[in-house]
Protein backbone atom coordinates (compact mmCIF):
# COMPACT_ATOMS: atom_id res chain seq x y z
CA UNK A 1 0.00 0.00 0.00
CA UNK A 2 1.26 3.36 -0.55
CA UNK A 3 0.48 6.78 0.63
CA UNK A 4 -0.24 9.17 -2.64
CA UNK A 5 -0.30 13.32 -2.09
CA UNK A 6 -2.31 15.04 -4.16
CA UNK A 7 -1.99 19.06 -4.84
CA UNK A 8 -4.30 21.98 -6.91
CA UNK A 9 -6.60 20.48 -9.18
CA UNK A 10 -6.26 17.16 -8.43
CA UNK A 11 -6.57 17.36 -4.91
CA UNK A 12 -9.91 19.43 -5.35
CA UNK A 13 -11.00 16.95 -7.91
CA UNK A 14 -10.16 14.12 -5.72
CA UNK A 15 -11.25 15.69 -2.19
CA UNK A 16 -8.39 14.95 -0.66
CA UNK A 17 -4.78 15.62 -0.27
CA UNK A 18 -3.38 12.04 0.46
CA UNK A 19 -5.16 8.61 -1.09
CA UNK A 20 -4.08 5.07 -0.11
CA UNK A 21 -3.33 2.77 -3.48
CA UNK A 22 -3.25 -0.85 -3.37
CA UNK A 23 -0.29 -1.61 -6.01
CA UNK A 24 0.97 -4.66 -6.76
CA UNK A 25 5.23 -5.14 -5.60
CA UNK A 26 6.91 -4.85 -8.58
CA UNK A 27 4.65 -1.08 -9.55
CA UNK A 28 6.44 1.43 -11.19
CA UNK A 29 5.42 5.34 -11.31
CA UNK A 30 3.41 4.60 -14.98
CA UNK A 31 1.19 2.42 -12.61
CA UNK A 32 -0.37 5.50 -10.17
CA UNK A 33 -2.40 7.66 -12.96
CA UNK A 34 -4.24 4.24 -14.18
CA UNK A 35 -4.79 3.43 -9.94
CA UNK A 36 -6.03 6.66 -9.22
CA UNK A 37 -8.39 7.03 -12.69
CA UNK A 38 -10.10 3.87 -11.72
CA UNK A 39 -10.41 4.81 -8.19
CA UNK A 40 -11.03 8.52 -8.85
CA UNK A 41 -13.24 9.04 -12.38
CA UNK A 42 -12.96 12.86 -12.10
CA UNK A 43 -9.21 13.00 -11.72
CA UNK A 44 -8.94 10.82 -14.82
CA UNK A 45 -8.86 13.18 -17.26
CA UNK A 46 -6.74 15.52 -15.75
CA UNK A 47 -3.56 12.23 -14.90
CA UNK A 48 -2.17 12.61 -18.60
CA UNK A 49 -0.70 16.12 -18.25
CA UNK A 50 0.54 15.07 -14.72
CA UNK A 51 3.73 13.64 -13.44
CA UNK A 52 4.80 11.31 -10.44
CA UNK A 53 7.17 12.20 -7.77
CA UNK A 54 8.76 9.95 -5.51
CA UNK A 55 11.10 11.04 -3.08
CA UNK A 56 10.68 14.51 -3.52
CA UNK A 57 12.03 14.28 -7.60
CA UNK A 58 10.37 13.61 -10.55
CA UNK A 59 9.92 10.10 -11.84
CA UNK A 60 10.27 8.34 -15.25
CA UNK A 61 7.81 5.81 -15.87
CA UNK A 62 9.67 2.87 -15.33
CA UNK A 63 11.02 3.89 -11.46
CA UNK A 64 10.10 0.93 -9.33
CA UNK A 65 8.05 2.59 -6.43
CA UNK A 66 8.76 0.55 -2.76
CA UNK A 67 7.40 0.66 0.70
CA UNK A 68 7.41 3.79 2.25
CA UNK A 69 8.24 5.79 -0.60
CA UNK A 70 7.10 9.09 -0.48
CA UNK A 71 4.77 9.35 -3.64
CA UNK A 72 3.02 12.11 -5.21
CA UNK A 73 1.03 13.37 -8.32
CA UNK A 74 1.92 16.82 -9.84
CA UNK A 75 -0.06 18.64 -12.07
CA UNK A 76 1.11 21.24 -14.51
CA UNK A 77 2.97 23.61 -11.96
CA UNK A 78 2.56 27.30 -12.40
CA UNK A 79 5.27 28.85 -9.75
CA UNK A 80 7.27 32.04 -10.87
CA UNK B 1 33.71 29.84 2.02
CA UNK B 2 30.00 31.65 2.78
CA UNK B 3 27.22 30.08 1.59
CA UNK B 4 26.82 30.67 -2.10
CA UNK B 5 23.53 29.67 -2.77
CA UNK B 6 20.03 30.61 -0.41
CA UNK B 7 16.68 29.08 -1.35
CA UNK B 8 13.49 29.61 0.20
CA UNK B 9 9.64 28.72 0.35
CA UNK B 10 7.35 30.46 2.76
CA UNK B 11 4.12 32.21 3.46
CA UNK B 12 5.91 35.26 4.65
CA UNK B 13 6.30 38.27 2.38
CA UNK B 14 9.41 38.37 0.56
CA UNK B 15 12.46 39.74 2.52
CA UNK B 16 14.06 41.31 -0.32
CA UNK B 17 16.72 43.39 2.05
CA UNK B 18 17.80 40.08 3.56
CA UNK B 19 18.29 38.55 -0.87
CA UNK B 20 20.12 41.96 -1.02
CA UNK B 21 22.25 41.26 1.61
CA UNK B 22 23.28 37.50 0.92
CA UNK B 23 24.14 38.85 -2.97
CA UNK B 24 26.81 41.11 -1.55
CA UNK B 25 30.11 39.94 -2.58
CA UNK B 26 33.23 42.74 -2.88
CA UNK B 27 34.37 40.23 -6.37
CA UNK B 28 30.83 40.49 -7.84
CA UNK B 29 30.13 43.93 -10.45
CA UNK B 30 26.89 42.78 -11.46
CA UNK B 31 23.90 41.91 -9.91
CA UNK B 32 20.85 41.09 -11.91
CA UNK B 33 17.37 40.12 -10.23
CA UNK B 34 14.00 38.85 -11.74
CA UNK B 35 11.65 39.31 -9.36
CA UNK B 36 7.51 38.45 -10.27
CA UNK B 37 5.04 40.60 -9.34
CA UNK B 38 0.97 39.50 -8.88
CA UNK B 39 -0.66 40.94 -12.21
CA UNK B 40 -4.07 42.26 -11.95
CA UNK B 41 -5.26 40.32 -14.93
CA UNK B 42 -4.68 36.99 -16.65
CA UNK B 43 -5.09 37.84 -20.29
CA UNK B 44 -8.58 39.82 -20.22
CA UNK B 45 -9.83 38.39 -17.30
CA UNK B 46 -9.27 40.64 -14.57
CA UNK B 47 -7.66 38.55 -11.14
CA UNK B 48 -8.97 40.30 -7.55
CA UNK B 49 -6.59 37.60 -5.19
CA UNK B 50 -4.81 34.46 -5.90
CA UNK B 51 -3.19 31.41 -3.76
CA UNK B 52 0.02 29.75 -4.64
CA UNK B 53 -0.37 26.21 -2.69
CA UNK B 54 3.38 24.17 -2.98
CA UNK B 55 4.15 20.94 -2.33
CA UNK B 56 6.90 22.57 0.32
CA UNK B 57 9.31 19.67 0.43
CA UNK B 58 9.72 19.00 -2.46
CA UNK B 59 9.86 22.48 -3.75
CA UNK B 60 12.72 23.34 -1.45
CA UNK B 61 14.69 20.39 -3.16
CA UNK B 62 13.62 21.63 -6.67
CA UNK B 63 15.21 25.45 -5.87
CA UNK B 64 18.57 23.56 -4.38
CA UNK B 65 18.91 21.71 -7.45
CA UNK B 66 18.22 24.55 -9.77
CA UNK B 67 20.50 26.58 -7.81
CA UNK B 68 23.40 24.14 -7.66
CA UNK B 69 23.07 23.97 -11.78
CA UNK B 70 23.11 27.51 -12.04
CA UNK B 71 26.19 27.57 -9.93
CA UNK B 72 27.57 25.00 -11.90
CA UNK B 73 26.69 26.20 -15.01
CA UNK B 74 27.63 29.88 -15.05
CA UNK B 75 30.89 31.68 -12.30
CA UNK B 76 28.57 32.79 -9.90
CA UNK B 77 29.08 33.83 -6.66
CA UNK B 78 26.01 34.39 -4.82
CA UNK B 79 22.38 32.87 -5.96
CA UNK B 80 19.20 33.17 -4.01
CA UNK B 81 15.42 31.66 -4.91
CA UNK B 82 12.41 32.40 -3.17
CA UNK B 83 9.14 31.79 -3.46
CA UNK B 84 6.24 32.71 -1.92
CA UNK B 85 3.01 30.56 -0.89
CA UNK B 86 -0.23 31.05 0.32
CA UNK B 87 -2.71 34.36 -0.52
CA UNK B 88 -1.07 37.30 -2.56
CA UNK B 89 -2.67 40.59 -3.64
CA UNK B 90 -1.95 41.82 -6.83
CA UNK B 91 1.39 44.60 -6.90
CA UNK B 92 2.98 41.67 -4.13
CA UNK B 93 6.39 39.62 -5.34
CA UNK B 94 5.84 36.14 -5.62
CA UNK B 95 9.26 35.44 -6.35
CA UNK B 96 12.87 36.65 -6.68
CA UNK B 97 15.71 35.10 -8.67
CA UNK B 98 18.98 37.44 -7.37
CA UNK B 99 22.84 36.46 -9.32
CA UNK B 100 25.96 38.04 -8.14
CA UNK B 101 28.61 37.06 -10.72
CA UNK B 102 32.01 39.13 -11.37
CA UNK B 103 30.32 39.69 -15.04
CA UNK B 104 27.16 40.69 -16.02
CA UNK B 105 26.41 38.21 -19.27
CA UNK B 106 26.78 35.53 -16.83
CA UNK B 107 24.25 37.34 -14.36
CA UNK B 108 21.53 37.64 -16.70
CA UNK B 109 21.66 34.52 -18.45
CA UNK B 110 22.10 32.35 -15.17
CA UNK B 111 19.19 34.31 -14.08
CA UNK B 112 16.98 33.98 -17.12
CA UNK B 113 17.90 30.12 -16.99
CA UNK B 114 16.79 30.42 -13.15
CA UNK B 115 13.27 31.72 -13.22
CA UNK B 116 12.23 29.18 -16.81
CA UNK B 117 13.45 26.40 -14.53
CA UNK B 118 11.13 28.21 -11.85
CA UNK B 119 8.19 28.02 -13.39
CA UNK B 120 8.98 24.41 -15.01
CA UNK B 121 10.45 22.16 -12.43
CA UNK B 122 9.09 23.62 -9.19
CA UNK B 123 5.79 22.20 -7.60
CA UNK B 124 3.78 25.38 -7.16
CA UNK B 125 0.24 25.99 -8.27
CA UNK B 126 -1.46 29.24 -8.65
CA UNK B 127 -4.99 29.19 -7.97
CA UNK B 128 -6.43 32.93 -9.56
CA UNK B 129 -10.15 34.12 -8.24
CA UNK B 130 -11.17 36.40 -11.09
CA UNK B 131 -13.73 39.34 -10.47
CA UNK B 132 -16.53 37.62 -11.88
CA UNK B 133 -17.04 35.00 -8.97
CA UNK B 134 -14.85 31.94 -11.17
CA UNK B 135 -11.41 30.83 -9.91
CA UNK B 136 -8.76 28.50 -11.67
CA UNK B 137 -5.42 26.52 -11.36
CA UNK B 138 -3.34 27.96 -13.85
CA UNK B 139 -0.74 26.18 -15.22
CA UNK B 140 2.35 27.66 -17.22
CA UNK B 141 3.49 27.29 -20.60
CA UNK B 142 6.87 26.92 -21.01
CA UNK C 1 -0.62 58.13 -18.05
CA UNK C 2 2.10 57.59 -15.28
CA UNK C 3 5.68 58.63 -16.34
CA UNK C 4 6.85 55.31 -17.79
CA UNK C 5 10.90 56.58 -17.67
CA UNK C 6 13.12 57.89 -15.26
CA UNK C 7 16.61 58.00 -15.43
CA UNK C 8 18.85 60.51 -12.80
CA UNK C 9 22.78 61.34 -12.31
CA UNK C 10 23.61 62.44 -8.94
CA UNK C 11 26.34 61.77 -6.10
CA UNK C 12 23.93 60.18 -3.52
CA UNK C 13 23.81 56.76 -2.75
CA UNK C 14 21.43 55.14 -5.00
CA UNK C 15 17.46 55.31 -3.52
CA UNK C 16 17.11 51.29 -4.39
CA UNK C 17 12.97 51.67 -2.79
CA UNK C 18 12.62 54.69 -5.23
CA UNK C 19 13.49 52.52 -7.76
CA UNK C 20 11.19 49.77 -6.66
CA UNK C 21 8.62 52.18 -6.11
CA UNK C 22 8.97 53.39 -10.18
CA UNK C 23 8.56 49.84 -11.47
CA UNK C 24 5.52 49.19 -9.46
CA UNK C 25 2.60 48.81 -11.96
CA UNK C 26 -0.03 45.90 -11.32
CA UNK C 27 -0.47 45.18 -15.39
CA UNK C 28 3.77 44.07 -14.92
CA UNK C 29 4.13 40.61 -14.40
CA UNK C 30 7.81 41.10 -14.14
CA UNK C 31 10.70 43.16 -13.12
CA UNK C 32 14.24 42.41 -14.35
CA UNK C 33 16.86 44.71 -12.30
CA UNK C 34 20.79 44.85 -12.82
CA UNK C 35 22.63 46.35 -10.57
CA UNK C 36 26.52 47.58 -11.11
CA UNK C 37 28.24 47.39 -7.61
CA UNK C 38 32.07 48.69 -7.10
CA UNK C 39 34.24 45.45 -7.24
CA UNK C 40 37.24 44.98 -5.52
CA UNK C 41 39.72 44.65 -7.50
CA UNK C 42 40.29 45.07 -11.20
CA UNK C 43 41.93 41.94 -12.91
CA UNK C 44 44.53 41.63 -10.32
CA UNK C 45 44.67 44.93 -9.09
CA UNK C 46 43.06 45.72 -5.98
CA UNK C 47 40.90 48.94 -5.77
CA UNK C 48 40.61 50.88 -2.71
CA UNK C 49 38.24 53.67 -4.14
CA UNK C 50 37.47 55.06 -7.29
CA UNK C 51 35.49 57.98 -8.38
CA UNK C 52 32.79 58.44 -11.29
CA UNK C 53 33.35 62.07 -13.22
CA UNK C 54 30.42 62.56 -15.49
CA UNK C 55 29.32 65.49 -18.15
CA UNK C 56 26.34 65.74 -16.58
CA UNK C 57 23.93 67.20 -18.80
CA UNK C 58 24.83 65.08 -21.96
CA UNK C 59 24.44 62.04 -19.27
CA UNK C 60 21.13 62.77 -18.55
CA UNK C 61 20.51 63.40 -21.86
CA UNK C 62 21.51 59.74 -23.04
CA UNK C 63 20.31 57.85 -20.86
CA UNK C 64 16.56 59.32 -21.65
CA UNK C 65 17.91 58.60 -25.24
CA UNK C 66 18.07 54.94 -24.32
CA UNK C 67 15.45 54.67 -22.36
CA UNK C 68 13.24 55.73 -24.80
CA UNK C 69 14.57 53.40 -26.84
CA UNK C 70 13.90 50.48 -24.58
CA UNK C 71 10.53 51.34 -24.52
CA UNK C 72 10.10 51.99 -28.37
CA UNK C 73 11.59 48.47 -29.08
CA UNK C 74 10.38 46.30 -26.09
CA UNK C 75 6.78 46.84 -24.26
CA UNK C 76 7.53 47.72 -20.97
CA UNK C 77 5.65 49.77 -18.61
CA UNK C 78 8.35 51.33 -16.49
CA UNK C 79 12.26 51.84 -16.81
CA UNK C 80 14.31 53.42 -14.22
CA UNK C 81 18.22 54.09 -14.88
CA UNK C 82 19.85 55.40 -12.21
CA UNK C 83 23.48 56.38 -12.31
CA UNK C 84 25.65 57.76 -9.15
CA UNK C 85 28.72 59.86 -9.76
CA UNK C 86 31.20 61.31 -7.30
CA UNK C 87 33.35 58.83 -5.00
CA UNK C 88 32.74 55.36 -4.23
CA UNK C 89 33.58 52.39 -1.60
CA UNK C 90 34.05 48.99 -2.58
CA UNK C 91 30.43 47.16 -2.63
CA UNK C 92 28.52 50.48 -3.28
CA UNK C 93 25.95 50.12 -6.07
CA UNK C 94 27.09 52.75 -9.39
CA UNK C 95 24.48 51.94 -11.74
CA UNK C 96 20.61 50.59 -11.29
CA UNK C 97 18.80 49.48 -14.61
CA UNK C 98 15.10 48.66 -13.63
CA UNK C 99 12.60 47.52 -16.45
CA UNK C 100 8.83 46.07 -15.94
CA UNK C 101 6.97 44.38 -18.52
CA UNK C 102 3.80 42.34 -18.55
CA UNK C 103 5.93 39.40 -19.73
CA UNK C 104 9.61 38.51 -18.58
CA UNK C 105 11.64 38.06 -22.01
CA UNK C 106 10.88 41.66 -23.03
CA UNK C 107 11.98 42.72 -19.79
CA UNK C 108 15.47 40.73 -19.29
CA UNK C 109 16.02 41.16 -23.28
CA UNK C 110 15.50 45.45 -22.02
CA UNK C 111 17.30 45.41 -19.14
CA UNK C 112 20.32 43.92 -20.39
CA UNK C 113 20.20 46.19 -23.93
CA UNK C 114 20.00 49.10 -21.14
CA UNK C 115 23.12 48.67 -19.14
CA UNK C 116 25.07 47.38 -22.20
CA UNK C 117 23.76 51.05 -24.17
CA UNK C 118 24.75 52.70 -20.44
CA UNK C 119 28.53 51.48 -20.85
CA UNK C 120 28.79 52.41 -24.34
CA UNK C 121 26.64 55.62 -24.93
CA UNK C 122 26.80 57.64 -21.78
CA UNK C 123 29.74 60.46 -20.69
CA UNK C 124 30.53 59.15 -17.46
CA UNK C 125 34.23 58.35 -16.29
CA UNK C 126 35.39 55.53 -13.82
CA UNK C 127 38.98 56.82 -11.86
CA UNK C 128 40.08 53.50 -10.00
CA UNK C 129 42.59 53.73 -7.06
CA UNK C 130 44.65 50.93 -6.61
CA UNK C 131 46.26 49.26 -3.20
CA UNK C 132 49.83 50.51 -4.65
CA UNK C 133 49.04 53.62 -4.81
CA UNK C 134 48.55 54.13 -8.12
CA UNK C 135 45.33 55.29 -10.34
CA UNK C 136 43.73 55.01 -13.87
CA UNK C 137 40.91 56.10 -16.03
CA UNK C 138 39.23 52.98 -17.17
CA UNK C 139 37.49 51.88 -20.42
CA UNK C 140 35.04 50.00 -20.93
CA UNK C 141 35.04 47.73 -23.62
CA UNK C 142 32.05 46.91 -25.19
CA UNK D 1 35.60 81.00 -30.81
CA UNK D 2 34.68 77.82 -29.34
CA UNK D 3 34.36 76.99 -25.58
CA UNK D 4 35.56 73.14 -25.52
CA UNK D 5 34.73 71.01 -22.42
CA UNK D 6 36.81 68.13 -21.06
CA UNK D 7 36.99 65.28 -19.04
CA UNK D 8 38.61 62.58 -17.26
CA UNK D 9 42.29 61.99 -18.99
CA UNK D 10 41.51 64.33 -21.32
CA UNK D 11 41.20 67.05 -18.71
CA UNK D 12 43.99 65.97 -16.36
CA UNK D 13 46.24 65.94 -19.17
CA UNK D 14 45.06 69.50 -20.77
CA UNK D 15 45.22 71.08 -16.84
CA UNK D 16 41.82 72.41 -17.52
CA UNK D 17 38.13 71.53 -17.90
CA UNK D 18 37.73 73.92 -20.42
CA UNK D 19 39.52 74.88 -23.12
CA UNK D 20 39.05 77.75 -25.83
CA UNK D 21 39.76 77.42 -29.43
CA UNK D 22 40.14 79.44 -32.19
CA UNK D 23 38.59 77.85 -35.51
CA UNK D 24 37.43 78.74 -39.18
CA UNK D 25 33.36 80.02 -39.22
CA UNK D 26 33.49 76.58 -41.00
CA UNK D 27 34.96 74.15 -38.74
CA UNK D 28 33.13 70.66 -38.30
CA UNK D 29 33.88 68.00 -35.53
CA UNK D 30 36.63 66.72 -37.33
CA UNK D 31 38.63 70.10 -36.95
CA UNK D 32 38.85 69.68 -33.37
CA UNK D 33 41.17 67.34 -32.24
CA UNK D 34 43.66 68.16 -34.48
CA UNK D 35 43.33 72.06 -33.24
CA UNK D 36 43.54 70.71 -29.07
CA UNK D 37 46.56 68.30 -30.71
CA UNK D 38 48.05 71.41 -31.97
CA UNK D 39 47.83 73.53 -28.59
CA UNK D 40 48.06 71.03 -26.21
CA UNK D 41 50.92 68.24 -27.49
CA UNK D 42 50.68 65.95 -24.02
CA UNK D 43 46.59 65.67 -25.18
CA UNK D 44 47.40 64.51 -28.85
CA UNK D 45 48.00 60.74 -28.50
CA UNK D 46 44.51 60.26 -26.67
CA UNK D 47 42.42 62.29 -28.71
CA UNK D 48 42.10 59.30 -31.63
CA UNK D 49 40.20 57.50 -29.03
CA UNK D 50 37.73 60.31 -28.29
CA UNK D 51 34.21 61.21 -29.60
CA UNK D 52 33.23 64.53 -29.75
CA UNK D 53 29.94 66.03 -28.87
CA UNK D 54 28.38 68.88 -30.06
CA UNK D 55 25.42 70.18 -27.78
CA UNK D 56 25.24 67.03 -25.92
CA UNK D 57 24.73 64.34 -28.65
CA UNK D 58 27.63 62.72 -30.11
CA UNK D 59 28.50 64.02 -33.19
CA UNK D 60 29.48 63.10 -37.23
CA UNK D 61 33.07 64.09 -38.48
CA UNK D 62 30.93 66.55 -40.52
CA UNK D 63 28.90 68.18 -38.01
CA UNK D 64 29.48 71.74 -38.27
CA UNK D 65 30.26 73.58 -35.66
CA UNK D 66 28.10 76.79 -34.68
CA UNK D 67 28.83 80.06 -32.65
CA UNK D 68 27.54 79.19 -29.31
CA UNK D 69 27.60 75.34 -30.00
CA UNK D 70 28.41 73.12 -26.47
CA UNK D 71 31.38 71.16 -27.69
CA UNK D 72 33.02 68.70 -25.37
CA UNK D 73 35.64 65.68 -25.61
CA UNK D 74 34.56 62.27 -24.99
CA UNK D 75 37.28 60.25 -24.38
CA UNK D 76 36.52 56.67 -24.03
CA UNK D 77 33.85 55.95 -21.11
CA UNK D 78 33.70 53.71 -18.41
CA UNK D 79 30.57 54.44 -16.75
CA UNK D 80 28.14 51.33 -15.46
Amino acid sequence: MVIVKLFAQVRELAGSSEIQLELPDDARAADIAPAIAARFPLVARVMPSARIAINRAFADPDTPIRAGDEVAVIPPVSGG
Amino acid sequence: MEMIAWVHVAPEAIDTAAIDRHLEDPASGGRVLFEGVVRDRHHDRPVLSLEYEAYAEMAVEQLRAIASTMTARWPLRRVAIVHRVGQLLVGEIAVVIGVASPHRAEAFEACRYGIDAVKREVPIWKHEHYADGTSRWQENDC
